[in-house]
């Protein structure tokens, strides 16, 4: 691909382009650049050669190892598509709109953009208030009559519900669901049966009734038992061990209780 | 000459109320709307035409009364603000993404996110959209009937006042930009499902057909 | 007629100091002698002369010139000032409290007390509804046909006025507001601050904690 370009001078520009990757705001913006190259009116931008420079753009940037985002790689797929539709005669078995309609739009679409990058500009350089013009300075408050008003915006509205709406997704545990043992509950009932828990003993012996058919609630029954096996372990209160990987564990209460 | 007051009393004389007007609006440092401005006005007042007076008073004065969407303001000339070195307040410097932004909500409102995202061609950053709307630049509008009913922005009051627009039309090169066709919403070829144009009352002045309508819908509010 | 500047540049026309003197004496926030006044203009201007005709202009106006000491202000016609009642008004932050009822009600309208407590997940004082109540940002609505035939709340067209909303579908759902970088979803499991239970103190919702990143984003220092 580099080969394409047909000075130094463009190479070396191109290869500004690439590392400058991180200073486009996105694949529109880098075809905008581009286009500057071709110094014509947007309207007038070849569309193909602009899908080359991005195509080379993308190339030039794989033989320097600098990674693109994946938006700039879906943009140079969807070039390289039209770019075929625009050299190959048209098939007039397949639907779908024409080379030219795509090429048209993307050069509109970069029309569009410069045109709002201009309005932009001539917005922030219009006079502005507390720049260039200003407001009373010193607004008069005679009043006799107080009132409180209260104030909030729609940020501020939109936010506590944000903050209500978000305390209730991250809530961390979730003791209201019907099928959870909770840690408590196991860490009772493993501390009653230890002391009569002299020989090793499975773990799933010592799950509560009711809990060891239905999977869900087995599940949660083992989890809460093991993690209180667990943490008695550490306070000394029970031993605990595995013959192998995924083995049974067995408990068996450590002296006395 | 002047109005009565359909209760009896005699409204106050016209140079009167060009006297409570003016010091209502040089009292206050925000923009007042006419019916906020009758509201503390003895009845039997006409407002407009006290407004009409008053500007022309004003004209050519180092302090102009501007008008901002239907509120009044008085504001000192544009062309003096190099006196006002000491009052001159820090202006936020907004990055190109934000000023861009805000560009597209206000040449193509209401604009959804999408939409923004469409022309810029990039995803809208987090934080820039709240930033706007703290600045009290930008305001939510009304859903666009489309799937998913999107939220739409619009530009505030604020807004125009902070720039010194009477209106949301007035925004520079409004008209050029429309006659080329650079506000219509135009989908990608083949994808015409998608990105229809809105049928919704609610479309502005994107969609050819719909300037005229779009004009008052999005402006005369 | 007009002064002429010593170094040789003429000075501004008399028309044109008065503009000057009148925009900085509209926008500046405190009194200026007119030492200070001479000091903001062009070489060569006649400051008190300049005063003594910006007064006649206002003379009768609903505006004058006073003299505060050795300095100058604008100030509203000492006549006028009952307009000026309804001007003082004092701002307070509503409570955290009061602003996520709001946004419950807000959001789920038609709510019950019942609701709303079960959201926050702490009780409502009916003072807080009171206020706002009374601050017509909430209304009563149906009674809901349930068992105890619990009143309902709504939020009101004051209500829309001031958040500047068409309608109250106009908000933005959570996935918008997450989508749009409005909601700051910094997940909360080990922050034990988040869930503590409220306190109905005043907690303004735009905490320094939330400035620094989006600012970080938007604008360029």
């Amino acid at each position: 691909m580099s080969d394409d370009w047909d000075s130094v001078d463009e190479r070396r520009a191109a290869e500004e382009l690439i590392v400058d990757v991180d200073g486009f705001e996105g694949p529109l913006d880098l075809l905008l650049a581009l286009s500057r190259s071709q110094k014509v009116d947007l309207r007038r931008v070849s569309v193909l050669q602009l899908a080359e420079q991005y195509l080379g753009f993308v190339e030039d940037a794989r033989a320097l190892r600098i990674e693109l985002a994946a938006d700039y790689l879906v943009m140079a797929a969807w070039l390289a598509y039209l770019k075929s539709r625009l050299l190959l005669p048209p098939d007039p078995t397949e639907d779908g709109p024409s080379g030219e309609d795509l090429a048209a739009h993307l050069a509109w679409q970069l029309e569009r953009l410069q045109a709002m990058r201009d309005a932009a500009a001539r917005l922030m350089a219009r006079d502005q208030m507390g720049r260039d013009f200003f407001a009373r300075g010193q607004p008069e408050t005679i009043a006799v009559t107080r009132r409180t008003e209260l104030q909030a915006n729609l940020l501020d509205l939109m936010r506590a519900y944000a903050r209500l709406r978000t305390r209730d997704e991250f809530r961390p545990y979730a003791f209201d669901r019907s099928d959870i043992y909770a840690l408590d509950a196991a860490l009772a009932r493993l501390s009653q049966l230890l002391p009569i828990t002299l020989d090793w003993s499975d773990l799933s012996r010592f799950l509560p009734e009711g809990w060891g058919s239905a999977p869900t609630r087995r599940r949660s029954a083992i989890a809460s038992t093991f993690a209180a096996s667990l943490e008695l372990a550490k306070q000394g209160r029970l031993d605990l061990r595995q013959s192998e990987a995924f083995a049974p564990l067995h408990l068996r209460g450590r002296g006395g209780g | 000459m002047d109005a009565v007051d359909p209760s009896g009393f005699a409204a106050p004389t016209f140079a009167a109320q060009e006297r409570m007007v003016e010091a209502i609006l040089f009292a206050c440092d925000h923009p007042l709307s006419s019916t906020e401005i009758a509201a503390r006005l003895p009845q039997g007042c006409d407002v407009p035409e006290v407004l009409v007076r008053l500007r022309q008073h004003y004209t050519g004065r180092g302090v102009e009364l501007s008008r901002v969407g239907d509120k009044y303001a008085l504001r000192t000339a544009p062309d003096l603000g190099w006196l006002m070195q000491a009052e001159r307040v820090e202006q936020r410097k907004l990055s190109r993404a934000a000023i861009e932004t805000l560009a597209i909500i206000a040449y193509h409102q209401p604009a959804t996110r999408t939409e923004i995202e469409e022309i810029r061609g990039v995803a809208v950053s987090r934080g820039m959209l709240d930033q706007l709307l703290e600045l009290g630049w930008v305001r939510l509008g009304r859903r666009r009937m489309t799937p998913g009913r999107p939220v739409t922005f619009v530009v505030t009051d604020a807004f125009l006042d902070h720039f010194g627009l009477e209106s949301a039309r007035d925004l520079p090169g409004l008209q050029e930009l429309r006659a080329a066709g650079l506000l219509d919403s135009r989908p990608m070829p083949g994808l015409g499902g998608q990105n229809a144009p809105d049928t919704d009352e609610d479309d502005p002045v994107n969609g050819p057909e719909s300037a005229p309508r779009g004009q008052s819908e999005l402006f005369e509010e």
